[in-house]
């Protein structure tokens, strides 16, 4: 079994409400060097099959699915494969 | 693009670069004689983006003419952010429908949230407070996977928008076809209340009074949204689309909070909200309404992002923006007053006594163009218009009854249709009793809201057929008024005003013109009949799907008065052993 | 007696709660900013509905930097009466004042409607006023309505007898065993997720939530009769 | 200044119904090979401060606020310092 940790970002230009109320509760309970918050999202998948394959299967997922492109951009790891 | 490589006024003219805003060689031509010179990039798109059909109506104004617009309670007709009809004891009514149709097809759940967020701006910044949200909803029949997407995420944004907002849904419409399949319809309609002496206007008048931005900052976000909405959408196109402009209802929420406040006191001399071609719609309009002119510095507005252009600022339609104006002096409490809701606002600039929309950056004079030109005298063209081959051969067509073998199984095949099944599915995602005064939620034929503190109501609806408006443009305008006032009527309440979202294909193709004008005539003699006259409303052109225009749908949006609320009915039947009747032909 | 009703940035539903309080059973009622600090001159503390802080994070999540939380701890701690209401609970169970935490629905998406709950216990301040295992129609908002526990803490909940409200029409969202609303060990602060504010009113919602505030008022006046 | 990643991940004993509900989604999609599906979040933040206090204020803000410990699990890296 190999896990892949996806990790999904919203783009540059796009706002990030949650980043910026959440920066700013971090401010108020005094956690003044926070400068900057941005909340993505993290999906970690566990797949099977060949290592050859994952990375274009775990990208074509991503592009199909896991990642709306108008606004997001991601990146992924490909982890250790877990004991089974 | 930083100002660096910014193309310069001859380079927008040998290459023709307004093209690629929206602009033809003819409004160029228009633009460069209004203003004696060739406009720089910056002034090309404050041209562009104000005159495209979105901000400046210039194909469907003569058709829009035909509306009635005035009655004895209206006291704010279309012009304004949205309508104002008097509904007695020293209150009105506030209310104005809005398309988010090309957001909404690219990325449908934050085209609809926006489209919710647009409208609702559109009706506090008139001063009032808002009370409902309806939408309007049209996608491609549900067996499409992409059709189904859009239609959810569509729904969940609308849902995402009001509920956080805290603003509830009583009443929508949606309808499947296969006419607007990837090319959705999203419409949204808000309505609010006030009391009379709160009524505000977007102008900028009384020369040194000062121009407060507040709210959002400003990104690179919706850059020419304008102008795509007046053009035809390419879903392959994705890649190289604008940035979206994200809603954030949290924001909206404090925002619209300040600005409640801030309509009680005298400081206020006029208010707008930054929508479609943000700062350049809000500043050239608010200047042009009251005949005086804007001058802004750029540099103080609070940006985003870093190393942004004049340019880039002015078309920017970042979302939850006001424009305001404040008597000289008075600004600190103003900005005051927006801080306790923890809300930025700033000086950004001051009326003006010469009638241009000035411009500075950096310390130079980055655009002067003249407020009236940009806003009032924009290009109005008479489209061509011509019957279509269809409908001569509809009209020409006999009458075909239609042979039903098994009315059992017929009704148990309409009933399963999404246009006809219950819209459960939709409506439970809304939090529809928000507030405390929803007296019918979304199941009946309208939502009515309690005008809390009286013993009246207020029913709201939005209705439209639009493949009885393809059959018959003209009749079927007339169809969707009498559907939206009988819903009104059922449940215990007088018509009294129309907004409408008029949503069509290219209006340079004469056929959809035509259908465009024969339903606005259905439209306009249905109202004058109802006495219900159109306040408020919206043109969406270019509604189109490799180039097949969606069915005509000119939604209306209509409101009514309970004048008592024990006298509200809704729709389910009530007890075994009532007697129905069927009434009219 | 006199109630707050606290108001968080982007709270929409603080009305709702006014309006029953005040309007429809007239008690006296006031808004507290969730900038100020001391609820002492109050008798009792409402919780309401709504997005606060748009429900960004986790809801309820980032009301936990605001100023009036201490005071709010403090009130709790003192054994006056807390009720909060959809998010209110959400509040009350980040703050750490209620076990627990909120999932996002089973169903993934937001719900709003009426449901129908059991009255679970009657031994509340809050409850006196209903009959043990009598059904309730409130209407109900929320995305996050799945409230988690886990299996040792739905064990103590259950010996301690602090579940309040269970679900009686499906636990749609997905609520650990059914729970709609929980009392803390001292009993007098409540969370529940349907809101019992939108049913006062037969016009609006039913009035499946009156006894709810009764039962308040009730408590506290016997209290009150018994130290004048 | 410096970035920090913060992942944050539902609980294991916590059913995730958008993870599972994602997972079903690319099954369908012709996707066997995805065994498993988690969605959390990832924080990103940007901070000033001395190095040697960023892991200790890091920590305390993950307890304190982003993180719900009745449902969620987190870690973080301390990652490199952006140019300025
Ligand atoms: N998009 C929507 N948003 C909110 N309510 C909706 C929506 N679509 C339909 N509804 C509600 O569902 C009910 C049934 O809608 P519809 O089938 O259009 O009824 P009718 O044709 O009788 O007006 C109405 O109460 C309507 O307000």
């Amino acid at each position: 079994m190999t896990k892949v940790n996806v990790h999904v970002t919203l783009r540059e230009s796009v706002v990030d409400p949650q980043g910026i109320a959440t920066k700013e509760a971090l401010q108020t309970m005094g956690y003044n060097e926070v400068e900057n918050v941005r909340i993505g999202k993290l999906i970690e998948l566990e797949l099977t099959g060949s290592a050859s394959e994952i990375d274009a299967r775990v990208k074509e997922m991503c592009d199909k699915l896991l990642v709306n492109k108008v606004i997001e951009d991601y990146r992924y790891e490909i982890g250790e494969v877990a004991g089974k | 693009m930083s100002a660096m490589h910014e193309p310069n006024a001859q380079q927008i003219i040998d290459e023709k670069l307004y093209r690629q805003m929206g602009m033809t060689d003819e409004e160029f031509d228009r633009a460069v004689n209004m203003l004696g010179r060739h406009p720089n990039y910056t002034e090309t798109g404050l041209f562009s983006a104000m005159w495209s059909e979105h901000c400046s109506y210039k194909s469907s104004k003569p058709v829009l003419r035909k509306f009635p617009t005035e009655g004895a309670r209206v006291l704010q007709g279309p012009g304004e952010g949205a309508g104002i009809v008097d509904i007695g004891d020293n209150q009105a009514v506030v209310f104005k429908m809005e398309s988010h149709n090309s957001p909404s097809a690219i990325e449908p759940f934050i085209g609809a949230a926006t489209g919710a967020g647009g409208v609702l701006r559109d009706v506090f910044s008139m001063g009032a407070r808002p009370v409902a949200l309806v939408n309007s909803l049209r996608f491609g029949d549900l067996t499409d996977a992409r059709d189904r997407y859009l239609f959810e995420e569509a729904v969940a944004g609308i849902a995402s928008y009001g509920n956080t907002i805290g603003i509830p849904t009583v009443a929508g419409e949606v309808q499947f076809d296969n006419c607007y399949s990837k090319r959705p319809l999203v419409n949204a309609m808000a309505v609010g209340l006030l009391n009379h002496e709160d009524i505000q206007k977007g102008i900028a008048s009384g020369v040194g009074n000062s121009i407060i931005y507040a709210g959002a900052t400003t990104g690179r976000d919706g850059i020419h949204g304008a102008t795509m909405s007046s053009a035809e959408v390419s879903v392959e196109k994705e890649g190289e689309l604008p940035v979206m402009q994200a809603g954030d209802p949290f924001l909206e929420k404090l925002l619209m909070e300040a600005c409640l406040e801030l309509v009680k006191s005298d400081a206020l001399i006029g208010i707008q909200d930054m929508g479609a071609a943000g700062l350049t719609s809000s500043a050239a309009e608010m200047a042009s309404k009251a005949g005086y002119g804007v001058e802004m510095n750029l540099n103080l507005v609070p940006q985003r992002e870093e190393g942004m252009t004049a340019y880039e600022m002015m078309l920017s339609e970042s979302q939850e923006r006001m424009l305001i104006v404040v008597k000289k002096g008075r600004e600190q409490e103003v900005i005051d007053l927006f801080s306790s809701y923890t809300i930025n606002a700033v000086v950004v600039g001051r009326v003006t006594d010469d009638k241009m929309l000035r411009l500075l950056h950096k310390g130079e004079v980055v655009a002067e163009v003249s407020a009236d030109a940009l806003a009032e005298d924009s290009p109005v063209y008479d489209k061509k218009s011509e019957e279509p081959a269809y409908f001569k051969e509809f009209q020409a067509a006999e009458m075909t009854e239609p042979v039903v073998d098994d009315l059992h199984a017929t009704l148990k095949e309409l009933l399963q249709r999404p246009t006809i099944a219950s819209k459960e599915w939709i409506y439970n995602q809304f939090d529809t009793q928000a507030r405390s005064n929803t007296v019918i939620a979304p199941g009946s034929s309208a939502g009515v809201i309690r005008v809390s503190g009286t013993t009246k109501g207020l029913a709201m609806t939005a209705d439209c057929n639009s493949r009885f408006v393809y059959l018959d443009p003209e009749t079927g305008g007339k169809i969707a008024v009498a559907e939206a006032a009988r819903n009104l009527i059922c449940s215990g309440a007088e018509p009294i005003a129309v907004t409408d979202c008029l949503n069509f294909g290219s209006a340079d193709k004469p056929e959809v013109f035509w259908q465009f004008e024969k339903s606005a005539e259905g439209i306009s003699e249905a109202c004058l009949k109802l006495n219900a006259p159109v306040i408020s409303g919206n043109v969406s052109l270019s509604n189109e799907v490799d180039g097949v225009p969606v069915y005509p749908t000119p939604t209306i949006g209509m409101v009514g008065i309970v004048h008592d609320l024990s006298h509200v009915t809704t729709t389910e039947f009530k007890n075994a052993g009532d007697v129905l009747y069927v009434i009219g032909e | 007696m006199k109630f707050a009703i606290l108001v968080f940035p982007g709270a929409g539903c603080d009305v709702d709660l006014f309006h029953a309080v005040k309007n429809v059973l007239g008690y006296e009622a006031e808004y507290v900013w969730h900038t100020e600090s001391g609820l002492e001159r109050f008798d009792a503390v409402l919780i309401p509905t709504g997005a606060t802080y748009g429900d960004y994070l986790r809801p309820g999540a980032l009301a936990k930097s605001s100023q009036i939380i201490d005071s709010l701890k403090a009130f709790a701690n003192s054994g006056k009466p807390v009720l909060g209401v959809g998010n209110g609970f959400q509040i009350l169970a980040e703050i750490g004042l209620l076990p627990g935490a909120f999932l996002r629905n089973k169903g993934l998406k937001f719900r709003s409607g009426n449901t129908k709950i059991v009255v679970d216990n009657t031994n509340t301040q809050f409850t006196a006023d209903y009959q043990k295992g009598q059904e309730l129609t409130i209407p109900f908002a929320h995305e996050f309505g799945n409230y988690y526990v886990d299996e040792d803490t739905v064990a103590e909940l259950k010996q301690t007898d602090r579940i309040v409200f269970t679900y009686a029409d499906g636990n749609s969202d997905g609520s650990t065993a059914s729970i709609a609303g929980v009392v803390n060990e001292q009993g007098n602060v409540l969370g529940m997720m349907p809101l019992p504010e939108r049913a006062v009113e037969e016009i609006i919602g039913g009035t499946d939530g009156l006894p709810l505030f009764n039962s308040i008022l009730k408590n506290w006046s016997e209290n009150n009769v018994c130290h004048a």
